[in-house]
């Protein structure tokens, strides 16, 4: 797979998590992608943490509003049932579990669900926007990301950057496979066949704990 | 309008070292034009209290170009890079607030509130420093009020009165700011005679000033 | 609309000892139609929490007079004389709130919020067995959140997704409640195709079920 | 004066007290008759803690609206410019110093600017409602009231029932007078002609500080 086939194949497979009703969050970024895969049977309220739910698709010439926006700033339509409302109430839904999964990206993730999204001390200080609430208030928070950055693994035995949140992720999904973290480490549950359970052992700093995972099906 | 008053006279109401909230998140739901004035002024030493440094020549951004800013309060910086750079060599002091203690704490700042117990930013380093109280067998960080001097907002809809409504994702952290600080200065899209008294969004007893945009 | 549900089946979400959020001021904004299925229903051992305990014959007063609530919360509860004596006898236990702190327990317990200071009731009986708080050189009580099970809201329009308004003064608590209980369900005056986006006052995703008033 | 005069007399003054623009919430009872007296060359913003600015008189039947009520429960009309919103925002605007004048009855108030009003235990339990958010909060806490009650003084040296507020009160105002708290005691600032010194001072438990008070008109 290619760089852009990674990015839909992570997306795709988040996707499914989502479940009728559910009220989510995508961070900016390979997350927003999610967006282009939600299940066309099931309604997903799209949040977005500026003020609005209900987000749609990019606008055309023709409904371009520049009032309505997503969180990145970028510009974004509202479906219909959908509303608008202030920083103080998108953060009381946020904060107060009204969320039920967020996907964001990550620097790195840990054994125990910490994760490191929003600082490289004397690098790069982008601030952490709504992500530390969004970590540490939805409902499932699943990390969408490349398994490796630039060969060195991403998911560790413990973050070595500044923590967005401690102990909040449940799910990474990678180009790899999927991951559940639970009490006792992380758990493999799917593994895309194109690497060899190996191949995503020695990717990985964490400790895998592999139970018979799932082989993923990949349609590209 | 009783409130109305002219751009030029925005300057009697700003001064050197004030600190002041504008209303926007990336640019959007920004009173551009109040800020293009506030540029004019040369108004310095600020303190900005806003989601973010704006994007690059738009929004609070024109302010931080222009070096007039002291000290920036914000939750995300990242689409600004001047921003991060003016940080990085120390020659604007920056502090970066998860966005939702960012929002709540202007509301408290507002809502004669001493404080609030937020879970967010507990085991990272925006605990430090701060008052970790234990309830329910949880940890929280004490998180305290902010208010400031002056805030400049963007009204979509403003009424003789002073009401304000704002369209679409401009609202953000318009009404919250408008509750928070000494003056609060709305810049105006359009001034109609009257908005629907269930759809008033900031109540005109907020309001100290408004200030038509020109078109 | 999907979340529509019939008066009969309102039985199929309420059991004994409950607890349950009551929109409503003094009866203005409580769906009364829902409380007379309550009393129908008979369910019992209720925690009621109101902002008051209604008028004689109106609002959660009904379910007080046929002995189905075992505690209320309230700020006030003057206008129901028989809430004073059920309490005084000790037949119905009934905690007093400041109506401020009331309303922010409530939005505490729907924002994920651990607490928050308050300085209303410092040097009263109300901070009684509550830690007190210094910051700023003045005393906060720390108050705490609020949440329950159920909450029972007047709907002034309701759309086919479950956006809610609230006109005119019966807005009140309902918008809070409908953040922090675990179901929601709204008596809706009137149903509609849709509601501006801008004048959404409780969004559909808080919504459970919306009971259509039968006039 | 008889016990409608008197009531008069004192609303018709706390309503001088007001200045243009302010907002001010008048609570049930002789503070509601305040209402009947503001001057009419200025904008006075009366707040109502259910939600809404800009409580206009009693309805006819003509405009009578059973959805808009002051928070005694009675019905009200709105005023052009008035608007309405929830209980937390009409609690941030009194929790948060957005009220400029608040008028309260009270059971008694003593030297130090504390207040009693809520409750007489064993006999009288109707709660606080927003009485001790109003005077916590709003700038300025004037006890309109009776100077006495069935001839006892109300005005003490320290309440003897439980407070509604430490230290809030600013002014009172009774058929006898007009008193300022400060931070030495009570001051008779000014006072009805109709009684002598010496008849105000043996209504009043507490010290009055009495330096030169105007003698107030009384037109009834």
């Amino acid at each position: 797979m290619d760089k852009l086939q990674i990015r839909d194949f992570i997306a795709s497979r988040v996707a499914k998590e989502f479940k009728d009703g559910d009220v989510v969050n995508l961070g900016i970024g390979l997350p927003t992608l999610v967006a282009n895969f939600l299940p066309s049977d099931i309604t997903i309220n799209l949040q977005s943490e500026n003020g609005l739910i209900g987000l749609g698709p990019k606008p055309t010439e023709v409904n371009f509003d520049k009032d309505i926006t997503n969180a990145g700033g970028q510009p974004v339509t509202l479906l219909e049932g959908g509303m608008y409302f202030d920083s103080t109430l998108s953060f009381s839904i946020i904060r107060g579990g009204h969320v039920d999964v967020t996907v964001l990206g990550s620097l790195q993730v840990d054994e125990t669900g910490s994760l490191a999204n929003w600082i490289i001390p004397g690098k790069m200080v982008p601030g952490m926007g709504g992500a530390m609430d969004l970590v540490t208030g939805a409902k499932k928070v699943i990390i969408a990301m490349t398994h490796t950055n630039r060969g060195k693994p991403k998911i560790l035995k413990s973050c070595t950057l500044p923590l967005t949140a401690k102990n909040q992720v449940n799910m990474i999904v990678t180009e790899m496979g999927v991951m559940d973290i639970k009490d006792d480490g992380i758990h493999l549950i799917e593994y895309n066949p194109e690497y060899s359970i190996e191949d995503i052992k020695s990717a990985t700093e964490a400790n895998l704990i592999i139970n018979d995972p799932i082989k993923m099906k990949v349609e590209v | 309008m009783k409130k109305q008053i002219k751009l030029e006279e925005l300057k009697n109401h700003v001064h050197d070292g004030m600190s002041i909230m504008v209303g926007g998140f990336m640019v959007v739901g920004t009173p551009e034009f109040l800020i293009d004035e506030l540029v004019k002024i040369g108004v310095k030493d600020l303190t900005i209290i806003c989601n973010d440094a704006g994007l690059p020549g738009s929004g609070v951004a024109k302010l931080i170009t222009n070096g007039q800013v002291k000290k920036l309060i914000a939750s995300h910086i990242g689409l600004n890079p001047e921003a991060g750079k003016l940080m990085s060599e120390g020659l604007m002091e920056c502090i970066l607030i998860p966005q939702g203690t960012l929002a709540e704490r202007i509301r408290a700042g507002g809502a004669g509130l001493g404080g609030f117990l937020t879970p967010t930013g507990i085991g990272t380093i925006v605990e430090d420093g701060k008052q970790i109280i234990n309830t329910g067998g949880k940890d929280y960080i004490l998180e305290l009020p902010l208010r400031a001097d002056l805030a400049i907002l963007e009204g979509t809809t403003v009424d003789l009165f002073g009401n304000v409504m704002y369209t679409k994702t401009t609202r953000n952290f318009n009404p919250v700011m408008a509750t928070a600080t000494d003056l609060v200065i709305v810049g105006a899209r359009e001034i109609v005679k009257s908005i629907d008294p269930d759809n008033v969004m900031t109540p005109h007893i907020f309001v100290d000033y408004v200030i038509m945009e020109e078109l």
